[in-house]
């Protein structure tokens, strides 16, 4: 194990940062990394590299509780990150207020995805609950993706049914027992839909779904846009621990900051990701359809009373998931 | 002398076995339903795997494997086998030695614990090192204070492959080593070996194809285990990624094209096992006719 | 050559020692860890905890569908060796070859190719499918994955077994006037029924902790399509450490006392063999 | 003395397999240890090889003490029952192995194996593998293995055990010239008395671990030290008789007890050679018919059923057979020139042997 020891390399000896991401931004941080390294070099004359790690969002945030020495993590749910600052203390809890729009520099929306023609005639979350429409959505309990998807259309039924949480659980439940498979994560169950053939509509990202779009074409699958929405927020933040034990706060936080720019905000809208910066907003605004959007804060209350009321061990989708059994 | 003495064994290998065979109908019948077995379990996978990694070509299978970081993947991957099948070798060889040579108490429960890591669920072999290495776990502040990094680097990755093929030379070549008894190795003591000399040259050749077999056995798994190494690996591209995780990584990393160049990775994690299993058919029927075949002149006295 | 006397034999101490310290610093201090987690649970927390409805029906899965695969595995896996040592047919060669295909396969992708094929849409699936035999996605899908993983267990066990069963002792069955099936009852099956239950064994053992390509197959869907080890994860995902560590001990304990048992099945079947 | 036991123990788990044995062995001798299966006799061949260790007593080899040499150090060649050859190798290499262990040169080694090739008839067979060869061949090969490298002594562990008969007879033969021609110290270990009458200079008889005789195939034969040795040794007719009036007596039979009390069993044991039969009735003491004749070659044997029902077995020459003008059913007389008593084992035997005649049917019926 001695032997073993010295394989593993000792922290902070080399100029490197390391991202600790979930799955659907690999190609997003790949293009954005090359990016920062130049716009990096040019500013400092540092030559750096920047390492990716991609997974589903909650089990990248567990390694980095367990010790991964992650830079920065770019995840998919603000809980995730809450997640890391409470149980192993890497970063301070008001972590989200460190970077504009609660650290999270670029957003997505959920939608549908159909088959060419929409044979099943899918325009609303209403045509989901419809008996024999088979839903695809991956696994809330394990897919951070899905967690969104979930309270997209929880908020939805709220808002329909004018916040009667007993009604709105009911139309939930009716849309899970539409779902034939979870998979374990949005990947998964892109695939599925996809590739397999299963299902009538996939309930996906909105970058997912353009890019499912964009690799098989137009004459496979429609965008179908719900009337209502969630705001889908992945956050950003720097760990503490790590880049205080590393010395690489600086560029850690520069790596971050860089996601504001124009330059940043570019890349990001160029793989599907919703821009906050104005000016990109506007010149990509004809790849994001309008779409009335809420946010969890305003629905839920935040992503820890989501949690906690949904998600937990024995929470409602639990209570669902137990009755539909 | 010489001349005089022939045995008869020879006349007596071949026989007809008219009256201890099946009818010739219960055969094929036996054959068929065999062959359809192994139609729906062994063939169709093995055809659309390759299926799959060939349907965009060559080109795609050439790109997917000459990416640098696939490059890195292969690379870690070869690294984590050639530390972790050596140790397994070497612990499977004083097992067998032990368990085969010698009696003594307990043995069945020393059998048994070899066993266990054949059905300790992947997800839990990764769970019990980061439990024992991770930041929460119980040398994880201690390992952290000290720089040294187990998870979520290479040595946890040879860790958990340690343990996922732990059994596998230690179970090919115990009943080997029991069924070639001992009398070779007490002979060569008699001529002066020592026991080093004696596993050398006796021993060692005369379980050869056994281990060889385990080694193919240990080494295919520890190639291509995916559940404990993702719980334990970090999925840092191009530094604790092996090639069931990169395989797994092209898989999600967008859809269309790349699934078909996950799957030419896939294809290509499985090409060595099966090039060995290809090969490994003559020394195993040679290990086979050889045990038999001993057997056989045995009762021929 | 009953009984064993070896003394002159060297290297036991040397051999035994490495074996045992090799086995505890790999498998048992890890175990041991796990295991002292789990004591930090009060036992109440623990039972809670292990045996939570949804944990009870992943258990039922899991063990349910592993002993399932196992059987059939030890069936046809018997029948795959006998033809493959018996007879000689076109291709024997080649089937003989593939058998280690499960081996070599990263779990992963097995778990996707069995997937491809018995979806709708699937070689297989398609006509299956309409059949109303879906083996995706259902607790037959686990089933199917865990069959394909366990195979070469039993096939491989059983080969050499079955090559050097004696053929006289058949010759004389049949010489006393038996029949194939009759010898095959009264004569092969009991000496073959050690090894069998030893490829029994590690196909179960298997099962039981395959994960890789059960997850692309089964579904997940909880109470009907979802094992145990996937319900670890997901206690995981969840931050829950002490869930998962309660049900991998459950896991771990109960496949220990498996293995224990099939050990000592194992002793009683290979009564007769010297 | 080339080897010496002495008060050698050997206990198994408890169970002594050897218990206080203690024998010597001349050099350039051939032994045979004999007895039945189980006896303690081949783990007395692997206490003086060093494969076993003594329990209790010491083991010398040229007046050496060797119990502490482990085996590799005491220079013995052994024959395994088996033969055990290396199945890895070809019959050169076997012969080599022991050579190249103790660092002979290339050259030296070479000249050695041609050597025994030669002597052992294996000519042209030195690039074989041992599942090539006969079982004879076999045997061969394992003795010249064992010899190559000039033990002080060479061991076999039932040499003979696992060829068929007529080979059997050829190998011993073989042996006895073989021993002859090097003269090396050898022990072989057999259950067959046959054979090791025909073979060994001299002969250790065991049995359940006890050593029950020493000496030459002939002072066995005519002097058994009991009845175990008798019995185990050729034919011999067994009786249980009780002294009455100063003879022991059964049925009519009457042999001298040599003033042993009156009430006292004794068990009487005589050869059939030692049986004198004739036709004429009144030659002899005692009267009885002949039941079965047995021809064995040159020598055929009878079997005489006396008045009482006691049956008697007799040995005579076909010559004086048909001298006599004997035939099944005939009356005839007869007397026994010589008995002895069989002192050993009296209470043990058990009961349904009393008044058997027979000797265990597996002995050389021929002598």
């Amino acid at each position: 194990m001695i032997g073993a020891a010295s394989l593993g390399w000792v922290a902070g000896k080399e100029l490197t940062l390391l991202n600790v991401s979930y799955d659907p931004t690999r190609e997003l941080y790949q293009d954005f990394d090359a990016a920062f390294t130049k716009y990096w070099e040019v500013k400092t004359g540092e030559i750096i590299t920047i390492q990716q790690s991609h997974g589903g969002s909650g089990k990248q945030a567990r390694m980095v509780i367990d010790g991964l020495q992650a830079d920065v993590v770019t995840l998919a749910l603000a809980y995730d990150i809450d997640a890391i600052a409470e149980k192993a203390g890497l970063l301070p809890p008001g972590w989200q207020q460190r970077l504009p729009h609660n650290s999270c520099p670029y957003t997505s929306t959920v939608v549908f995805l159909v088959r060419k023609g929409n044979s099943k005639g899918i325009r609303d979350w209403d045509d989901l609950i419809k008996p024999g429409v088979s839903v695809i959505t991956p696994n809330p309990k394990t897919s951070g993706g899905a967690r969104w998807n979930y309270l997209a259309a929880w908020g939805y039924a709220l808002k329909k049914f004018d916040r009667d949480e007993g009604r709105a659980r009911d139309f939930v439940d009716r849309l899970f027992r539409n779902v034939p498979i979870f998979d374990t994560g949005a990947r998964g169950a892109t695939t599925t839909f996809v590739q397999r053939g299963i299902g009538d509509v996939l309930i996906a990202w909105e970058n997912e779904a353009l890019l499912s779009v964009k690799e098989s074409g137009k004459d496979e699958f429609e965008i179908v846009t719900p009337s209502l929405s969630i705001l889908a927020e992945p956050p950003v933040a720097w760990v503490d621990s790590v880049v205080n034990k590393r010395g690489t706060r600086e560029m850690a936080r520069a790596y971050l900051e860089y996601l504001y720019t124009p330059e940043g905000q570019e890349i990001a809208a160029r793989h599907y990701y919703r821009p906050r910066l104005e000016s990109v907003a506007q010149k990509y605004a004809g790849m994001f359809p309008r779409v009335s959007l809420f946010t969890i804060n305003e629905v839920f209350g935040g992503w820890r009373q989501a949690q906690k009321a949904h998600f937990s061990d024995g929470g409602i989708f639990d209570q669902i998931q137990r009755a539909g059994r | 002398m010489t001349g005089i003495i022939k045995t008869s064994s020879a006349a007596s290998v071949k026989q007809s076995r008219r009256g201890a065979e099946e009818s010739p109908l219960a055969k094929w019948a036996l054959i068929a339903v065999a062959l359809a077995f192994s139609l729906v379990f062994l063939l169709l996978p093995l055809v659309n795997v390759m299926a799959q990694a060939f349907v965009k070509g060559w080109a795609c299978y050439w790109s997917s494997l000459t990416q640098p970081d696939s490059r890195a993947a292969i690379r870690l991957t070869l690294i984590v086998a050639a530390i972790s099948v050596p140790l397994n070798v070497l612990f499977g060889l004083a097992a067998a030695w032990a368990i085969a040579k010698f009696e003594f108490r307990g043995k069945s429960l020393l059998v048994t614990l070899i066993d266990l890591p054949f059905s300790v669920s992947p997800v839990v072999v990764g769970l019990m090192f980061i439990v024992l290495f991770g930041l929460q776990g119980f040398f994880g502040k201690w390992l952290g204070a000290h720089g040294i990094k187990i998870i979520f680097a290479v040595p946890g990755i040879v860790l958990a492959t340690i343990f996922i093929t732990f059994p596998f030379v230690a179970r090919e070549l115990i009943p080997v080593m029991q069924a070639t008894g001992t009398e070779q190795e007490q002979a060569a003591l008699t001529l002066g070996a020592s026991g080093w000399q004696t596993f050398w040259h006796v021993t060692l050749p005369s379980v050869k194809w056994g281990l060889i077999y385990g080694i193919i056995l240990c080494n295919a798994r520890a190639m291509g285990e995916f559940g404990a190494v993702s719980v334990v690996s970090g999925h840092i591209i191009g530094r604790t990624e092996t090639m069931p995780l990169r395989v797994e990584a092209l898989y999600q990393g967008a859809t269309g094209a790349s699934t078909v160049a996950a799957f030419c990775r896939g294809e290509l994690a499985g090409a060595p096992g099966l090039v060995y299993a290809g090969d490994q058919d003559f020394p195993r029927m040679e290990t086979g006719e050889r045990i038999s075949g001993s057997r056989s002149r045995i009762v021929d006295r | 050559m009953g009984h064993k006397r070896f003394s002159a034999l060297p290297g036991f101490g040397l051999t035994l020692g490495f074996t045992l310290f090799y086995l505890s610093v790999i498998v048992l201090i890890p175990f041991a860890g796990l295991i002292v987690r789990a004591l930090g649970l009060s036992w109440a927390d623990f039972w809670h905890l292990a045996t939570t409805d949804r944990a009870l029906a992943a258990y039922r899965l899991t063990f349910g569908a592993s002993l399932v695969a196992a059987v059939a595995n030890a069936v046809f896996g018997t029948l795959l060796a006998w033809v493959l040592t018996r007879y000689e047919f076109p291709g024997r060669r080649l089937l003989d070859a593939m058998v280690d295909f499960p081996f070599a396969l990263p779990t992963a992708v097995a778990g996707l190719t069995l997937a491809n094929l018995f979806t709708a849409n699937g070689w297989l699936g398609r006509y299956l499918v309409p059949l109303g035999i879906s083996g995706a996605f259902t607790p037959l899908g686990v089933v199917i994955a865990l069959t394909f993983v366990g195979l070469p267990f039993v096939v491989r066990t059983l080969q050499p077994v079955l090559q050097n069963l004696e053929r006289e002792v058949e010759e004389a069955a049949a010489t006393l006037g038996a029949g194939r099936l009759r010898t095959f009852a009264a004569i092969i099956a009991p000496s073959l029924l050690p090894a069998v239950l030893t490829g029994f064994a590690l196909a179960f053992a298997r099962a039981i902790g395959e994960y890789g390509s059960i997850v692309f197959i089964s579904g997940n869907l909880p109470f009907k399509t979802e094992i145990a080890p996937y319900l670890i994860v997901m206690r995981l995902e969840e931050y829950d450490y002490t869930g998962a560590i309660a049900l991998a001990v459950v896991l771990l304990v109960s496949s220990f006392l498996l293995l224990a048992a099939i050990n000592l099945l194992e002793q009683w079947a290979s009564r007769f063999q010297d | 003395m080339s080897i010496e036991l002495k008060n050698v123990s050997k206990n198994f788990g408890g169970v002594a397999a050897v218990n206080n044995v203690t024998f010597s062995v001349k050099e350039g001798e051939l032994m045979a240890l004999l007895g039945p299966s189980g006896g303690g006799k081949t783990t007395v061949l692997r206490m003086i090889a060093g494969l076993e260790m003594p329990t209790a007593g010491d083991v010398f080899i040229r007046g050496r003490r060797v119990n502490d040499l482990s085996v590799q150090q005491r220079n013995i060649g052994f024959v395994f029952q088996n033969y055990a050859l290396f199945k890895n190798m070809n019959v050169f290499k076997n012969i080599a192995f022991g050579l190249q262990i103790k660092k002979w040169k290339r050259a030296d080694v070479r000249e050695r194996i041609a050597e025994l090739l030669n002597l052992f008839g294996l000519e042209g067979l030195d690039r074989r593998y041992p599942h090539q060869l006969s079982g004879g061949q076999r045997q061969r090969v394992a003795i010249a293995r064992a010899l190559a490298s000039k033990p002080s002594v060479l061991l076999l562990d039932e040499p003979f055990g696992a060829v068929d008969a007529r080979i059997r007879q050829e190998l011993r033969e073989w042996l006895v010239r073989l021993h002859h021609e090097l003269n090396v110290t050898t022990i072989f270990v057999t259950h067959d008395q046959e054979e090791a009458m025909e073979v060994a200079d001299r002969i250790v008889i065991f049995s359940r671990g006890v050593l029950e005789q020493v000496g030459t195939p002939r002072e066995i034969y005519d002097q058994p030290a009991n009845e175990f040795v008798a019995r185990f040794i050729g034919v011999m007719n067994v009786l249980e008789t009780e002294v009455r009036d100063g003879k022991a007596r059964i049925g009519e039979l009457e042999f001298p007890a040599h003033g042993q009390m009156d009430g006292q069993k004794l068990r009487i044991g005589f050869r059939p050679y030692a049986v004198q039969i004739s036709s004429d009735l009144g030659l002899y003491q005692y009267q009885a018919v002949l039941r079965h004749t047995f021809f064995l070659g040159v020598l055929l044997r009878v079997e005489l059923e006396l008045p009482s029902g006691l049956t008697v077995r007799a040995r005579m020459t076909k010559e004086e057979y048909s001298h006599q003008g004997l035939a099944d059913g005939r009356r005839v007389s007869f007397q026994i020139r010589q008995c002895r008593v069989l002192a050993r084992e009296e209470a043990a035997l058990p009961a349904e042997t009393d008044l058997s005649f027979q000797a265990p049917p597996l002995l050389g019926e021929n002598i």
